[in-house]
């Protein structure tokens, strides 16, 4: 069971719940905040944590792919950084403000 | 294990900090209150009360880019690392190709930025 | 030479002029844009000539050269490939459309000079080659179908090319819907072929065809051999959809050269050659194709007759010569169809080319009754009209008597013919010397008639050039096929060099004897002299005699007024079919698009809509909701999966 | 006291001391550049207290800790106070990854009445594989502490400086990841003892299946990549912010950057790692294109040898030797140290669109066209 | 307790700690910095799962150059104490957070749950853990199987470099003021 073995041995099931740990705050964060950038930095967060089950399993299934699609995650939520950033700008620049609801005027 | 090592490094870097923060604020000479010392430094002149400074987007321009250009740079880490490797294993100029595209991706995009002069400081 | 770029040049070369000048047809002067044009063309000329050579460095049993460029359709069974193939009979098509075609591109560049729209005209002519050459080499016939669909359109663009015209581009809206109907028909019996052969290459088709001819109606051949021919009465203008090519002499008169007299019109006839042991093996198909070609004859002779535009006498003679054709095939004389479709394309291009040099030299005025006497003011174009005349009316030893007696004969002798269909063929010999004989008479000879306004003008040698070397080819066009018994007192003997060069490619009709030689100069005797005489009587009518006509006319009034209106056949359409699917479709508009499915589908959408705003309210705009709802579904997915 | 325990607390000794001379080095940095700028401009420099003015680093200290406690009435406590104290973590980390000196291997031996060992002693923090990326990932680390400091401060020059300054870091960082491509290509890894231990002997290398050797010439990677060195060194100054890449502090336009509201032992703390950055780049330089800790033309088993000659083999004779080539280490580094001293005092400062047009459209270009022909002639010369 | 298990719960705590302060912190300056303790503290966890490269590619490529932009960009807006830091709306709300524990809740209790077979992969794969240089077997593997997905990422990053420009430059597309 992993009660005996929580505090004897690591295992994949520690780093698993780690990352459902971490994707939840960030989930938390992207449904909770107003701050469009506080959001774009919950949904790294999000995507971090799913990198650290990748590599959990990387290592323990012994198979480089899952580093493989940290490498690329990475560079996707880097770009998405980018990109949401620079909306976030030109958000800011219209209405001085970045709260999450000025995004709801794209539509239509 | 460096890991611990590191860890414990920083654990002693932040303790000394602070340590030595406390330090000088113990021996420091007694404060002498005076309100427009703690005011901030502005060369003397009376303190500018503006709402918003106004800083240019180049800056935050540049540091997108630098995130682009620094995964592209990353990315040729493993290669460069592998590069011998695959050379003795007759793939050489595979790779040398594979990363030749990449490049050429990246100088257009450099080339690119150059051009449309966001690159710019005024 | 490698054989797939050669056939890649000649398809293409026209494709690229069409690209040159249709992307850039604001920018081209009209010289610039006929140079291009007919450069391309004159490459894929030269091409062909490549090609043929080659072909006939070939053992005769295997003359094909096949070319495939890619896989174009793969569904199942279906396998079309984007393949061509240059046999004997193509071989001809080949040479006659990039040859004539050439000459009607040069022409054109003197024809067209004064026209703004010149580099659209160049390109659509050279998308016009294009689409002909992929037809003539399609290896099946889904290929085939696109050439044929693209021939379609060119057609329907050049008769509309002067669109500003309403009638003109009535015209192009006619010649492209009467060609719809042939072309489900051909559709149709393209689906059947396949439903019962499995297959639409041309070769396969024609292997798997049977042997011994079938009677019955009901049958797949029969009925895929009939639809066909429907389609090809579309494109090439038979009864009954033949409307469409006297109103199509709207569009520029090179144009009606090429794709209403030369080359687009004999699609159909070109189309049954080319599946020629499929129509063999269906009697019935056949019989019904010699009897609307001889029908044809007529009718197109007849109406020829009376029509006093020049252009539209052309285009019923061309419907008559187009029947001449089926009625060869239908009696089995394939080889003999091909032979008139080429020098048909001679001496109607070199007439239609001709009566482009008229009309431009009267400026545009297309009315025979205001012209006569230009002989002397043109006398390049008539002189090579003059050849066209002798070629069509059958003189010997011009182009259209070795190949118009070659298909009396059969019609005459073969299994498949009848005498009736050699009387028939007979008459519209001499009702053909007749009404050409009238056109040279009204156009050339007798009193000139111009308005004293209109000083009429050689045409420039771009237009002139054409003309003599096609009036050259109408002299000698025919010499290739000269029949056996003429050939047997000619000197040296000469051999019937077609009959040679189409003998594999064409099934031999089942049961036919050699021809009776008595009978066969008999008859050939019998149809030269009828159309002798006919043409004297013409030129007495209408050059020593202009009154007559008129008499003549007055006598067999009623006659002459149906014929005259060309047998109130459009209007009969108009009444019998047009009006009515109008008014049924204005019917169905109302009663049932209208009022039922509109009111359906507003009764859906109301519903659709109410949902609609009802789950609107969920769907506010922010985010923040909607990853609560992915959320929310995770959590439904998880518990699902663990509660299962 | 188990062995584990042991080498934990050895390690961790070690540790503390490399971070101890990398800080005291600091003082005598300070008087060598003080005295170097004098000597440059035709002054005497400090030369009051003690000899030479040597003890003038004591008093600076002394008044460093005595100064006024002092916090800006518009600031931000926690990153007031956070941004010096992180000041030094991302250049000691990096410090602490360099192979110093030559490893020390120990046979056993007896302490504590315990034998020890055989044991391998690294003059280094800590070994790591991926020792290159390990010091580009805690050099970027260094951004935050500017940041950190010119947010903190409420002062805009303050906020105006940071920006620069990490705007600057950052665009050169590329020019210096760049740079550094070429020379993983050259060692085939990232770890910074295999480059030295590459770069061991005399020049020689593969071409075209022949082996060229020169022998009077040390195998260092500045002559494979001397491009790479100019640019990596350039990027290194820009880094550090220092002349002529001092934009970030432009006392004319924006008093003095990010550290204005910082004095006494704050600002101190900021010093050091301004040094800090110095040091490592210029023990970057050794280890990359200068073979490292080794002494020219004599691979350090060599030296062993010829130490153990004069000694008797033991490991005094392997202690002697590894703090031998850690001597090496420092007079190498002093070298670059020096230089970056000289320019400082003798270079004009650029322009701030100059500097990023040097950055982006200078030395970016040049790296990458490095890389490429780099890359191009190990293809050549291994095939 | 092996210093193994004590790094790893360490850093465990460590990073949910930041991260909880990502979420929590009304300041966006603080949200950031707790994101970069974050990033740092995965970092080291990479570390732990033997994926050096990686660990060094996310301080770099995070620590170093993403949150260096949010940080930069949070300055350009000068936004200092947000007084509405959280969404209104009691009702959706406690959905929020129902749904964030629920889904929490049920990830570690499935882990829980299947932790036996989990041991046993875990007991499977300790053999085939690559522990020699992961660096090079991942370039490798990034230059052969993986080449058209990082040529890919090349263009992708192309075309985020123009659109972020041209997004940066707009002067505010069909809502434009000026």
């Amino acid at each position: 069971m992993l009660s005996t073995d929580l505090f004897t041995q690591i295992g994949l099931g520690h780093y698993l719940v780690l990352s459902a740990l971490l994707f939840c705050c960030g989930m938390a964060g992207v449904l909770l905040r107003r701050n469009a950038i506080v959001l774009l930095m919950s949904i790294e967060l999000m995507l971090n944590a799913v990198n650290v089950s990748f590599v959990a399993f990387s290592r323990y299934l012994g198979q480089q792919e899952g580093q493989i699609m940290v490498f690329f995650v990475m560079t996707i939520a880097a770009a998405e950084a980018a990109v949401g950033l620079a909306l976030a700008v030109s958000i800011f620049k219209r209405f001085r403000e970045v709260n999450i609801r000025y995004f709801e005027h794209l539509k239509g | 294990m460096p890991l611990g090592g590191v860890l414990f490094i920083v654990v002693f870097l932040i303790a000394f900090g602070c340590l030595m923060l406390w330090l000088a604020s113990k021996l420091g000479t007694q404060k002498i209150a005076d309100p427009v010392k703690y005011q901030s430094y502005e060369c003397g002149i009376p303190v500018q009360e503006k709402k918003d400074t106004k800083i240019s987007v180049k800056f935050y321009l540049t540091a997108i880019l630098f995130i682009i250009f620094d995964i592209e740079i990353i990315f040729m880490y493993p290669w460069a690392t592998t590069f011998k490797d695959s050379l003795a294993a007759g793939q050489g100029l595979y790779v040398l190709l594979s990363m030749g595209a990449f490049l050429l991706i990246f100088i257009f995009g450099l080339f690119w930025e150059v051009k449309s002069k966001a690159l710019e400081w005024d | 030479m490698n054989h797939p770029i050669l056939m890649a040049t000649l398809l293409l070369a026209p494709f690229v002029g069409f690209l040159i000048n249709g992307l850039r047809y604001k920018r081209h002067s009209a010289n610039l844009a006929g140079v291009i044009a007919t450069t391309a063309v004159v490459i894929s000329f030269i091409s062909a000539i490549l090609l043929v050579v080659d072909l006939v460095g070939l053992p005769p049993e295997t003359r094909v050269i096949s070319v495939k460029f890619f896989e174009w359709i793969s569904v199942a069974s279906l396998k079309i490939n984007a393949g061509f193939v240059l046999d004997p009979v193509s071989a001809i098509m080949i040479l006659v459309i990039t040859g004539v075609g050439s000459l009607i591109h040069l022409f054109s560049i003197g024809y067209m000079h004064h026209d703004a729209g010149a580099a659209k005209y160049f390109a659509y002519l050279n998308l016009f080659l294009f689409n002909m050459l992929i037809l003539v080499l399609g290896d099946s016939l889904p290929v085939m179908f696109v050439g044929w669909e693209g021939v379609g359109l060119c057609s329907y663009l050049l008769i509309g090319f002067w669109f500003t015209d309403d009638q003109k581009a009535a015209a192009g809206m006619k010649a492209f819907v009467t060609n719809r109907v042939g072309d489900a028909a051909f559709l149709l019996g393209m689906f059947i072929l396949f439903l019962s052969f499995g297959t639409l290459t041309f070769s396969e088709i024609n292997q798997l065809a049977p042997t011994d001819p079938t009677l019955a109606w009901m049958n797949p051949v029969t009925l895929g051999t009939l639809f066909l021919f429907i389609g090809a009465t579309g494109k090439s203008a038979q009864i009954p959809l033949y409307v469409w090519l006297p109103d199509a002499m709207a569009g520029p008169t090179p144009v009606s050269a090429l794709i209403h007299a030369a080359t687009m019109v004999t699609a159909g006839v070109y189309m049954i050659v080319r599946l020629n042991p499929l129509f063999l093996a269906a009697p019935n198909t056949m019989m019904i194709i010699a009897i609307i070609g001889a029908l044809t004859v007529l009718l197109g002779a007849t109406i020829g007759m009376t029509q006093w535009d020049i252009k539209k006498v052309l285009a019923y003679s061309t419907v008559s010569q187009l029947g001449y054709m089926f009625l060869a095939c239908g009696v089995g004389a394939f080889g003999a169809a091909m032979f008139h479709l080429m020098t048909h394309a001679f001496f109607k291009a070199l007439m239609f080319l001709g009566s482009g040099s008229v009309i431009h030299a009267m400026h545009e005025e297309q009315d025979i009754r205001k012209m006569g006497g230009l002989k002397k003011y043109l006398p390049i174009t008539h002189w090579t009209f003059f050849f066209g005349w002798v070629a069509i009316i059958g003189l010997p030893p011009f182009a259209g008597f070795f190949s118009k007696d070659e298909i009396l004969a059969f019609a005459f002798f073969s299994p498949l013919g009848h005498e009736a269909l050699w009387a028939v063929g007979a008459l519209g010999a001499t009702l053909t010397a007749f009404y050409m004989t009238r056109l040279m008479a009204l156009t050339f000879w007798g009193k000139s008639r111009v308005p004293k306004d209109t000083h009429p003008h050689e045409s420039p040698p771009t237009m002139s050039i054409p003309l003599i070397v096609l009036g050259v080819l109408s002299i000698v066009g025919g010499w290739i096929g000269i029949p056996h018994v003429i050939g047997a007192i000619l000197p040296g003997h000469p051999e019937n060099f077609l009959e040679h060069w189409l003998h594999h490619s064409i099934k031999p009709i089942p049961g036919l004897t050699p021809f009776d030689v008595t009978t066969e100069w008999v008859l050939m005797g019998v149809s030269v002299t009828l159309a002798i005489c006919s043409a004297f009587v013409a030129y007495h009518m209408y050059v020593q005699a202009p009154q007559k006509p008129e008499k003549v006319a007055k006598a067999i009034g009623p006659v002459y007024k149906v014929i005259y209106n060309k047998y109130f056949v459009d209007e009969a359409y108009f009444a019998g079919i047009i009006n009515p699917l109008v008014k049924a479709s204005k019917g169905l508009w109302y009663y049932i698009d209208v009022n039922f499915i509109d009111k359906t589908t507003y009764v859906i959408s109301d519903v659709v809509r109410g949902g609609g705003s009802l789950v609107r309210s969920l769907q506010n705009g922010n985010i923040q909701v909607y990853a609560m709802y992915i959320s929310l579904g995770l959590v439904a997915t998880l518990l699902f999966l663990l509660v299962r | 006291m188990g062995r584990d325990s042991f080498e934990i607390i050895v390690n961790g000794v070690k540790m503390i001391v490399i971070f101890l001379m990398m800080v005291q080095v600091v003082p005598i940095l300070v008087w060598l550049e003080r005295r170097g700028s004098a000597f440059i401009q035709n002054r005497f420099g400090p030369n009051r207290v003690g000899p030479l003015g040597l003890l003038q680093l004591l008093a600076d200290a002394v008044k460093f800790l005595t100064k006024e406690e002092f916090f800006p009435e518009k600031g931000i406590k926690f990153l007031y106070y956070a941004a010096p104290v992180s000041a030094l973590i991302p250049a000691t980390l990096a410090f602490l990854a360099i192979p110093l000196g030559a490893p020390i291997k120990l046979d056993t031996f007896e302490m504590f009445g315990q034998t020890w060992g055989p044991y391998t002693f690294l003059i280094q923090g800590y070994e790591i594989g991926v020792g290159i990326v390990f010091i580009l990932a805690v050099s970027s680390l260094a951004a935050y502490t500017i940041l950190m400091a010119g947010w903190g401060s409420g002062n805009k020059y303050a906020l105006l400086g940071a920006l620069r300054a990490s705007s600057q870091t950052i665009s050169y960082e590329l020019a210096m990841g760049l740079s550094i491509v070429g020379v993983i290509l050259l060692y085939g890894t990232f770890n910074l003892t295999d480059m030295v231990t590459s770069q061991q002997g005399p020049l020689s290398f593969l071409f075209q299946g022949h082996t060229v050797t020169l022998g009077w010439l040390p195998n260092w990677g500045i002559f494979y990549q001397p491009l790479a060195a100019l640019i990596f060194y350039a990027a290194a100054f820009a880094e550090s912010n220092r002349l002529p890449f001092d934009l970030a502090e432009g006392e004319a336009e924006l008093v003095a950057g990010f550290h204005v509201e910082y004095g006494g032992f704050k600002f101190n703390l900021f010093f050091i790692g301004e040094y800090g950055h110095c040091l490592v780049a210029s023990a970057l330089m050794v280890t990359f294109f200068f073979g490292g800790y080794q002494i020219p033309l004599i691979t350090p088993d060599e030296m062993l040898v010829h130490v153990q000659g004069l000694m008797g083999a033991g490991n005094a004779a392997a202690i002697v030797n590894g703090l031998l080539h850690h001597v090496v280490f420092l007079i190498k580094m002093a070298v670059f140290v020096w230089i970056f001293i000289q320019v400082r005092w003798t270079l004009p400062r650029f322009r701030y669109d100059q500097l990023m047009d040097l950055g982006w459209k200078t030395m970016l270009p040049w790296a990458l066209a490095n890389t490429i022909l780099t890359a191009a002639l190990i293809y050549v010369a291994h095939t | 307790m092996t210093p193994d298990v004590f790094l790893f719960w360490f850093l465990a705590l460590t990073t949910v700690l930041a991260a909880l302060g990502v979420i929590i912190s009304a300041n966006p300056i603080y949200s950031v910095l707790s994101l970069v303790m974050t990033m740092v503290g995965v970092a080291a966890i990479f570390v732990t799962l033997g994926a050096y490269f990686l660990a060094g590619v996310q301080l770099i490529v995070y620590a170093g150059a993403v949150l260096v932009l949010f940080v930069m960009v949070l300055m350009l807006f000068d936004l200092k104490h947000e007084i509405h830091a959280f969404t209104r709306g009691p009702v959706t709300g406690a959905i929020k957070i129902a749904a964030v524990g629920l889904l929490g809740g049920m990830i570690v209790g499935a882990i829980a749950l299947s932790a036996n077979s989990l041991m046993k992969t875990e007991n499977n794969g300790i053999q085939t853990v690559i522990e020699g240089d992961s660096t090079k077997a991942l370039g490798k593997l990034l230059f052969s199987q993986y080449l058209f997905g990082f040529e890919a990422l090349g263009v992708l990053l192309l075309v985020v470099a123009v659109g972020a420009v041209a997004l940066a430059r707009a002067k505010g597309g069909t809502h434009a003021q000026h």
